[in-house]
């Protein structure tokens, strides 16, 4: 056992991945000597050499072009996007040729990429890095997209995206990196990587959420007992696929739903869950599945941030609105 | 006119002119060329041409038989049978020069125009129709002949090649054997359009500076659709290599024993472990953009008569019937051969079986998510609803 | 009035803004001599010149970055994508700059740019050349979305979209190039830029579409009527914003929806449809929002698409479905 | 070692070594340079300055107070009052002297460290604290002094640059005056590291085949965060623009009055018409890439000592109380000015209002759509109810 933060599990994972697998490359801007700007990669360049561990050229559509050729001479690149609002250069790169190659080459090509992007927001940065892009790679099939919202699941999770034969956009809550937890490696994961966990059980209503929301959710759950609430927290920890039977499995029993998540209200993930769950369980809601996010204007200066996230009391006011009807 | 001209830079503040003319005419532009266009050999002080009559023969044979080929393919698609066809007519000298410089190991990055270079891996023309039918996207194994799929997004592949070298050279396959000779080597092509992309560029940051083994083959065809060269660059485009910190070089795209000793330099340097060079194949492209295009909407006709002077195929023709003692026979063998091909290609582009899309849910991962079989299984029971109706 | 296509409605509308606005400009590959592969820049270059009819080089990422400058110093560039599937090099540039200028300068920057896409599939056409991406789009906040179902829509919403002072992305619905309408130049449009339309009225249940499904659409509820069902046809014509009023009244009126667009299902455009109306609608809907897509697969390749493209056969489907609850 | 390079391009085929060492010592730079570290002036033979002593002593002026308001905001953020800052130090002679050469009419577009080039427009300080204290994202207006937002995407601007200019153009406001000097022209601010993007480079492309009137200015401060030049290129920066059709430069980026010499003579060449020009300023970042960065994790001390000795102002005391005749009062009355500035500094930003959340919904469209308005008025309704709870 040992106590780890998120940042920390990530970094161990990341070294456990490359120890097993000599084709496991780490690439990205500043992820050698400096270990990255949120340390997330210290110490692997002095262990591992530049040759694993890469620091690119400032160029984001380099990291992940050059990534692709790599993987198709048969390394796992595993590609450090800076911050969240970064990684746009690359979109092409991601969308148009790591998501599609599979399919493109009906299945003879296997693009096994690790695109990590720390996100949301919460630590008082400036425009560009505290954004919550998820829905953009979610909609785009052939990629697959998870995120972790404790160290553990930081730890397991990078290993298992690594281990995955489908690219896998692994999205990190750079506000939780110092969140702390008790790891025991000698434990297997619990769960496989595409699957949904029950963080807390609950009868009243769910609260839907992954990443940087889990702990805000898991918060306003025990605040919630007060009002002689109980609610069941489902930590999604992955968003494509949504890992929909336990989604609904849940909803069904609560006849409730609100979704949280930092990104913006429209189009974003919540309303995939709202579409699916309303159709999935037409009969069994009580109320229609809310959703408390970030509102519908780019992410604003740091001073009014802890407005524009959803805290204890936005989600505590969706879980009232939800109970309304 | 046949010098290779390393780049050199306009003076610090002496203005330049944007040039208006839309593409120099090919007697006012410099490059390495070993065959003139009227079929006589000559000597260029870096390059030469180092095999003999016989491998003359083979490029003539390669260059006929993709020519025919690909018109085979346009004939295909004017009949309904391809949705669309990009060809090569006009630069098979670019393509099978380089192709035939490659070695069993060396690795290929195409665009969609490279049936000629294909040829020369080996892969079969067949297996090229697919894309352009609609029945795949491509869809052959790239590690069966060391070629990659074809990719439309202009100059993202150029970024793969980069990587790929960069495994290359982690694997540690470079230098070793004669001359460092035995290593592997990774040719990316692209087009003149291709050149302005920011992944292009980027390659070619990636490339110098990690010093990759990665040969950048421009095929300047004059054109990116309507676009001519001039909307791209406005000094001959091999000497983006030097401000990038590699060589770069331009050799006369229509002269197969150029391009063949030209590539064969840069894939050995490559190979050696010297880095990456670009090489700025100088052609013109004589057919339209594609099947959908038109180019009389943007140029001149007299531009393809002049271009028609510098045929890549009819210069082989002269040098071998008046320098090598070549005679009808060859060439009409392999001109027989060439509607063999033809007639096997067709044959086979019809009896290309119609494509599943239920089969299709199954490529997109690795492993299929639970809602794509879902969404699979929902689409196979509405399909199947029909059967028998009619 | 005149006879018109919906290619020569675009063409048309574009010449009546240059001819209104000396700074509108038109940029793109391929759009001068050639009049774009489509064609729907033809004559303008001739007429308007080289300065105002731009041939870019053939990078994306720099015809928008061009277009922000020229539209700081006065200009209205309006930007040709020429395929839907390129427009992703230059999707930075679009979201971090295009869509966040305005935010950025408290106001103070305006980015009349507009940035026309043809889209969709049904025309035979290799990868890349097909796609739907709209939901990319749609969920980036500062960004206006729409799309044109007819020739009449096509003069007139262009014209608006370059009137807007906001950045507008204008999907045009490629394989209804050629579909006719009459046109009469004289009477003002209808409606404006981001209103939704009801293009065929019903009572049983709402077809919810834009672009090239409204066609399809109105087909299907003709056919419908031969099952004694009487459909609501409504083109959306703007997706982000989303007229929720018009979408509302409709369901309200119907209680039943169908959402139907060529995008991908998941995290599509239907998504914030379904869950909007879920909400809106929750004690009126006799049946959950249904959603008639393309599937969650790269667009196939084209021998295929007839069946990977949302038809009459599979919105009557949609419809039965959405009946039988 | 004062001497303008136009790019010599490597030889073809010439192996090119890769360099190993992070940065070259700036005695083995060659470069324009017009004052020495030590304060001496010397000639150059394309480039000379033209001003008198007063206005060196303006520029020393400048550099002195930008380098105290910096020191200023770094102060203000260690106590917590802004987010993050940004220092431009070490790199005062690269911006003042580019800024000092810019006339009324001429556009700038700065990265997020331009904070000399801000002064020299006339950008009152304070304003630029508030991207960084988190109460605004710039929120000047570009028109009021002609100097556009920082741009924190690298490399997005220069593309911006290179879109303005081409409206300059298009205005018609090139040439004209003595020499065409009339004429309007833009600059745009870059970094080492962002010369690796691609939205650069497609940027030089633009520029070059649109011939617009733009200079490109890198400031090669040595690092991009914690890469080395070496991870962006093999060649020396400049050459990069020989690549491109257009003229490349390098200058002491440590000297005031060769920066101002090589950028007007820049920007007059683009106010006449006669196109782009890429400056690579070579300097050093002395301080960390942003307060967040930690230096010492990835360069050597002796780098930073090594650098100090060409520090952008000393050099410029020295001359002034060498050859000038300045005494101490001028030098004395300028910190004292600065001091002045700063503490104004420090109250304007401890006295900059909080921002609201339900104003800054409305920035997002000119026109509001009606779900943003209603997401603000219920927003503001749920903040409302907070009210009075303490
Ligand atoms: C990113 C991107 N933008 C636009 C296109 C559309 N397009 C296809 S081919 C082409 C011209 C390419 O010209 P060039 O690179 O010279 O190659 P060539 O076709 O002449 O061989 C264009 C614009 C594309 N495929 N990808
Ligand atoms: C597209 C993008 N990628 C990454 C970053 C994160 N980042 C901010 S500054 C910086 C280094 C920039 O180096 P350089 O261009 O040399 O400018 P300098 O900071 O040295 O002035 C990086 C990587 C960013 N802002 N934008
Ligand atoms: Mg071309
Ligand atoms: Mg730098």
């Amino acid at each position: 056992m040992t106590k780890i933060t998120l940042g920390k599990g990530i970094n161990a994972g990341l070294r456990a991945a490359m120890e097993a697998d000599p084709k496991v490359v780490v690439m990205g801007e500043d992820i050698g000597k400096l270990g990255g700007v949120f340390r997330v990669t210290e110490g692997l360049q002095k262990d591992f050499g530049e040759d694993r561990v890469i620091d690119t050229p400032l160029a984001e559509s380099g990291i992940i072009g050059t990534a692709v050729g790599l993987a198709l001479r048969g390394y796992r690149p595993v590609c450090e996007i800076q911050f969240d609002g970064f990684v746009f250069p690359a979109y092409d790169q991601i969308i148009n040729q790591v998501a599609k190659m599979h399919y493109r080459s009906m299945g003879k090509i296997k693009m096994p990429v690790v695109i990590r992007i720390p996100y949301g927001g919460g630590i008082g940065a400036v425009e560009h890095h505290s954004e919550s892009p998820e829905a953009l790679f979610a909609h785009v099939n052939g990629l697959k997209v998870v995120t972790c919202g404790d160290p553990v699941d930081a730890y397991w999770m990078i290993q298992q995206a690594i281990a995955s034969d489908d690219p896998v956009v692994f999205f990190e809550p750079k506000r939780r990196y110092h969140e702390k937890a008790e790891l025991d490696e000698s434990v297997p994961p619990a769960l496989p990587l595409h699957q949904a966990k029950v963080v807390r059980e609950g009868a009243d209503a769910t609260l839907l959420c992954y990443g940087p929301m889990v702990k805000t959710c898991v918060q306003a759950a025990e605040a919630a007992v007060e009002d002689g609430r109980n609610l069941e927290v489902v930590d999604l920890r992955t968003i494509s696929p949504f890992d929909l039977p336990t989604i609904f499995a849940s909803v069904k029993k609560t006849g409730r739903a609100v979704v949280v998540h930092e990104a913006t209200l429209s189009f974003g993930p919540g309303s995939e869950i709202a579409a699916r769950v309303s159709e999935e369980c037409f009969y069994h809601l009580e109320a229609p599945v809310l959703r408390v996010t970030g509102f519908d204007t780019p992410y604003p200066p740091s001073r009014m941030e802890e407005e524009y996230l959803p805290d204890l009391d936005r989600v505590l006011d969706g879980v009232d609105r939800v109970m309304g009807y | 006119m046949s010098e290779s001209v390393p780049g050199t830079p306009p003076e610090v503040f002496a203005p330049v002119e944007v040039p208006v003319s839309p593409a120099q005419p090919p007697e006012e532009v410099e490059f390495v060329q070993l065959l003139t266009p009227e079929g006589e050999r000559v000597e260029h002080p870096d390059y030469s041409f180092d095999l003999d009559d016989e491998a003359i023969k083979g490029f003539y044979r390669d260059m006929v038989l993709v020519r025919r080929i690909d018109a085979e393919a346009t004939a295909l698609q004017r009949q309904g049978e391809l949705g669309l066809w990009a060809s090569l007519l006009g630069q098979e000298a670019a393509q099978i020069g380089s192709g035939r410089a490659l070695n069993a190991k060396d690795m290929v990055f195409p665009t969609y125009r490279e049936h000629g270079v294909a040829w020369c891996q080996g892969v079969n023309p067949l297996n090229l129709l697919g894309l352009f039918r609609g029945v795949d996207q491509g869809a052959w194994d790239p590690k069966d002949n060391n070629f990659h799929l074809y990719t439309i997004v202009i100059g993202a592949q150029t970024l793969h090649a980069t990587g790929y070298a960069m495994g290359q050279q982690r694997d540690g396959v470079l230098g070793g054997g004669v001359d460092g000779d035995a290593g592997e080597a990774t040719i990316a092509y692209f087009g003149d359009g291709a050149s302005s992309q920011g992944d292009v560029n980027e390659a070619f940051i990636y490339a110098s500076v990690f010093n990759a083994p990665v040969v950048f083959f421009c095929q300047n065809n004059q054109w990116a659709i309507s676009e001519p060269i001039d909307r791209q660059t406005r000094i001959p485009l091999y000497q983006r290599a030097a401000g990038f910190g590699f060589p770069g070089v331009r050799v006369d795209g229509n002269d197969v024993l150029a391009t063949y000793a030209v590539s064969q330099q840069a894939l050995k340097r490559a190979r050696e472990g010297s880095g990456p060079t670009l090489i700025e194949a100088y052609t013109y492209r004589m057919g339209a953009h594609t099947t959908s295009d038109d180019p009389t909407k943007y140029r001149l006709n007299e531009d393809l008569e002049h271009w028609k002077l510098k045929d890549p195929i009819e210069r082989v023709h002269a040098y071998l019937s008046r320098h090598a003692g070549v005679d009808h026979d060859f060439f009409d063998e392999i001109d027989a051969e060439g509607d063999k091909i033809a007639a096997e290609l067709r044959a086979g582009c019809l009896a290309l079986p119609d494509p599943q899309l239920t089969d299709f849910f199954q490529h997109v991962y690795v492993e299929e998510t639970p809602q794509l079989a879902e969404q699979r299984a929902q689409y196979a029971a509405y399909a199947a609803s029909f059967d028998g109706e009619g």
